[in-house]
């Protein structure tokens, strides 16, 4: 019986983070079940255009969400940022505290793994910062493309490069890494949003759901798992 | 009664024939390689003529710009000469295979018997002799009670008693059903006893010999 | 640990489904194109052959779009049917079953093309259908081809990956086949529930090896020589 | 639109050469086998099916672990003959081995099983050596099997996706197979350049099934029964 | 000089052979399924006794106890009952198969025109009469030049005229080569002809026989 079922399609790297949501949530909501369905956030959005039964959509990038928004998949009045996320540079290497992030990249001399900027949203939130930084074209031959943050994360834990560009919230993947430095703060935030199909049959269990996250106990959750609140969200 | 009259075109020569033949025991001889087996191909239906009739008590297998009758409905029982047992199959499978499971088996079980090939029935093809499949052929070819009957040395790796059993089998069958039957051999004696009348196939051309006469 | 074990029978039921259709359809196909010559053969023989060159969430693409609730062939067979393909474990099967026909489809085609017609012409001589002697002939004499096939169809159709994870989606419990408990395993870090799943499926590919050879070697004197 | 055609020169090396390996390994590896029984065989056949259950991602992973630059058989290589595996297009050769192996083998084993030891003894009353009675008599009479090994390692070679961006990477104009090229091109949205390549594969995959049909065609005779 | 003397199990009875052989020609003669074809293979090795030995020349192919002489090892020339030609290969290929490239092969030239199957050359065995290729067979076993000659009926698809001929050829040849010779047959009239001595094996059981007495 679809009534008590919430179909969320949620961005990969928010499963963990969803799990813990999931019981929290069903502790003051026990008559809604969640049934979610995890991808890159790519890959949900055209099961959404293909017409997927789909409630709620928990993306990693601005872009997929606004593609629905244009195609009146997702009702644009319902949409909103629900965490943020940064990069961090990481490596399995130990680095002398050094104050300058751009001394800390050019300090390796091998592959430095990131994602892929045309397709992967990490890889482009990651060309863009590197840009901003002026460190784009110095590392621009060293760099390999990766299709996520996991291949990043296996790349390094390989030993194959030295160093890599993942989310901060992505820390967890990873065992065995040194270094773990922030990237400066470009400006330009990296951004979730959540948004209600428009053709949601179970709009007020997502309406529930979708305050429950941007409220305190969904933010807590967020926030163990490495997210920080997003611009519109009421700090803590 | 049985209408053969075609040619057909072979590498080195053309094979032509035109007989007819009643409810007889014919003998086909000639050397090797002369179209004996062709000829009991294209009235089995498994090669085609070029052009002429082949007919069976007024069924029409084969008739010039028509389409041939299929292989299926010939009612043909036919004895390869390389035997073409089925090898995944045991001897009694393979001799049952054209009868439908609860059909009347007394005549194959008194053939089995008197080939002597009982014993044979479980095992497969590959585990038994040379002469024990040319018997396994023989009754298999015998089993579905066919309408006309084609035997391509049927006795050539039989030693004389099993020949002769053999032999006084096909007989005996031949007495019962009254069809006609077709064997190929090379033996004098084999036509002799068997034939009611022998006919020569050289490159391709035939002419019917008197019994007696024929040098095989 | 204790295990939720539902990807293994997931798995089993996904794969079983989708052997079993892509069995009959490749032996269909396999049987009509030995025996047929049209225009266009060796195009439809090269189509059914795509899926193994396509990257697999490009093959979960078309199948969306074709069984997706708006694509063709899905909007009529909810309509119809009320079988619903995208998020379940049929549009799983589905995947599989697209993955796995071209393996299946060359193996039976090359164990078809082999077999002697003399057999087949001897059986016609008794008066036996078509239908029989396939049955009864062609099929039981290229019988170690179909199974290699079938190996190979079956332990595609456990290993898919790709295409269903964009035609099934990954719901834990309802489309979580063994492959994608070990991805999402692995790309969360969870090393060892990926290993765990690991092992289960080198086992069941050991337990299906084993079984085979053990089946195949008690019927082998039924595919003996002539 | 001009296209770089540099990933469909790349695919068809990477193919061919680890079609070239597949070939040589798994009849080496099917001989073998058919001819021995010893403990753990059952345990080889199934490792050696092993990456048809895997996801992609985690064969690459495991490929990753042994031939990175720390990885035992990767550092040796380096050492010796200084072949680097990752990231390059000999990386993207061995993923596509990996994962083309199990379809040549059971092919192959299929074939091989097949072969009547009537042929093989004659041959060996002639006093010819086992090592040409296998080129000369049992590799012909299992080539329809073989064949079909041939075209399912090729076809799963050009379309090794999952494995080989693991181990190869994505470095444009370097180790950009076609698969590659779609897969991000269709990620980007690049519906145009992905449709591009997919019109190329499909046409790669068309000629080469009508060239092993016709070439099967003319050489049919030599494989006609006794 | 050809040693034999072993036992050899099979499903209904036990195989007991001891004979011994000059350069002779042997006929081996005995009813369908009493072991004969057993008995050759055994001397090939392509099946091996339960006990006994066989030795060529001083050469040990079978020694109770000992690793049997691989077949490639024992230079024999075996025709078998079913041919067994290459399916793959053409006539000529089949019967120079054994030949390194350019070896001699004058002596195989005349068997082959002899023989009648010079036109076959081209041909493969699917697309050749059943005699000839018992012929093709026959000139195979030939051509590797062996120092023994096992011939599992090697006319019996023959018409009387290539039988002869046939015939011909291998006498002309064993005087030749000067070597053993076993064949098997079911007619007294190619024992008479050919051989020097006559064994026959009924049921597994060996007994010598005068030639004129052998009813075959
Ligand atoms: N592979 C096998 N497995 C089991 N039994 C076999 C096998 N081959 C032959 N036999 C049996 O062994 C016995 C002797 O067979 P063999 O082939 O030696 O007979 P043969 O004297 O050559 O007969 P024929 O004149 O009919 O060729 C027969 O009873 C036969 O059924
Ligand atoms: N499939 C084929 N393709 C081409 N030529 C063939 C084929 N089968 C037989 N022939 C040729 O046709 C001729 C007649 O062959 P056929 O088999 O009818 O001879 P036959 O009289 O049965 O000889 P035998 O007594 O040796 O069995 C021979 O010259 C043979 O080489
Ligand atoms: O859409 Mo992702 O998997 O968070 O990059
Ligand atoms: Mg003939
Ligand atoms: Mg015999």
């Amino acid at each position: 019986d679809r009534k008590d079922e919430l179909f969320i399609s949620a961005a990969s790297s928010l499963t963990d983070a969803m799990q813990a949501a999931e019981t929290e949530f069903g502790k003051a909501h026990p008559d809604i079940e969640l049934v979610i369905n995890y991808g890159s956030s790519g890959k949900l959005s055209n099961q959404i255009e293909q017409g997927a039964p789909v409630d709620l959509f928990l993306s990693a990038s601005a872009k997929d969400m606004d593609r629905l928004v244009e195609g009146e998949l997702i009702d644009g009045t319902t949409v909103v940022p629900f965490a943020s996320n940064h990069l961090v540079l990481a490596s399995t290497a130990a680095v002398d505290e050094v104050p300058d992030f751009s001394a800390v990249l050019q300090g390796f001399e091998g592959k430095i793994a990131i994602g892929e900027p045309e397709s992967v949203p990490l890889g482009m939130y990651t060309r863009e910062a590197l840009t901003e930084l002026d460190l784009w074209e110095s590392i621009e031959e060293r760099v390999i493309y990766a299709k996520d943050a996991r291949q990043v994360v296996s790349y390094l834990e390989s030993g194959n490069v030295e160093a890599g560009i993942i989310y901060s919230s992505d820390q967890g993947l990873a065992q065995g890494l040194q270094t773990m430095v922030e990237l400066p703060d470009t400006g330009e935030a990296i951004i979730y949003p959540a948004g209600i199909s428009s053709t949601a049959e179970n709009q007020e269990a997502a309406e529930a759901f979708l305050a429950f996250l941007t409220g305190e106990e969904g933010q807590e959750v967020l926030e163990q798992f490495g997210f920080r609140a997003a611009e519109g969200v009421p700090e803590k | 009664m049985l209408h053969v009259d075609f040619r057909k075109q072979l590498e080195h020569f053309e094979l032509v024939v035109d007989f007819q033949l009643d409810n007889e025991i014919l003998a086909l001889v000639g050397s090797s390689g002369s179209g004996k087996t062709t000829l009991l191909n294209c009235i089995a239906g498994i090669v085609h003529p070029d052009a002429g009739s082949i007919s069976l008590n007024g069924r029409n297998f084969f008739q010039e710009g028509n389409k041939p009758l299929k292989i299926q409905r010939r009612k043909v029982g036919y004895l390869f000469q390389d035997y073409a047992l089925f090898p995944h199959l045991s001897v009694e499978q393979n001799i049952l295979y054209s009868r439908p499971p609860k059909s009347d088996m007394a005549h194959i079980t008194a053939v089995t018997k008197v080939l002597g090939i009982t014993d044979l029935l479980p095992k497969y093809p590959h585990q038994i002799s040379g002469g024990e499949k040319q018997r396994v052929a023989l009754t298999r070819a015998l089993a579905a009670k066919p309408d006309l009957l084609l035997l391509d040395e049927p006795f050539s790796a039989l030693d004389d008693d099993t020949r002769e059993r053999c032999q006084e089998e096909l007989l005996r069958i031949h007495e019962i059903w009254n069809i006609p039957i077709i064997f190929v051999t090379h033996r004098q004696a084999d036509a002799q006893k068997l034939a009611d009348r022998v006919i020569r196939v050289e490159k391709g051309q035939m002419t019917e010999q008197l019994i007696s006469e024929a040098s095989l | 640990m204790t295990q939720d074990l539902s990807p293994l029978f997931l798995s089993l039921k996904v794969a079983s489904v989708s052997t079993f259709f892509v069995f009959i359809i490749s032996i269909a196909l396999a049987r009509f194109m030995s025996r047929r010559n049209f225009f266009g053969k060796s195009f439809l023989d090269a189509l059914i052959l795509l899926p193994l060159v396509l990257p697999p969430t490009v093959i979960g693409f078309g199948l969306i779009v074709l069984f997706g609730l708006n694509g063709p062939l899905g909007s009529w067979l909810e309509q119809w049917f009320g079988v619903r393909i995208v998020f379940t474990w049929v549009g799983a099967a589905i995947a599989s079953f697209v993955v796995s026909l071209p393996l299946m489809y060359q193996s039976v085609t090359a164990a078809f093309n082999k077999i002697d017609s003399r057999w087949e012409n001897v059986a016609r001589t008794m008066g036996v259908s078509e239908w029989r002697i396939f049955r009864t002939i062609t099929f039981p004499l290229a019988w170690p081809g179909i199974l290699a096939g079938l190996i190979l169809s079956f332990a595609r159709g456990i290993g898919e990956f790709g295409a269903t994870l964009m035609v099934a989606g990954y719901i834990p419990g309802q489309t979580e086949t063994i492959p994608l408990a070990i991805y999402f395993a692995y790309e969360a870090g969870q090393m060892e529930k990926a290993a765990f799943w690991v092992i289960i499926i080198s086992a069941l590919g050991l337990a299906i090896i084993s079984w085979v050879n053990y089946w195949r070697k008690k019927t082998e004197i039924r595919i003996g020589r002539e």
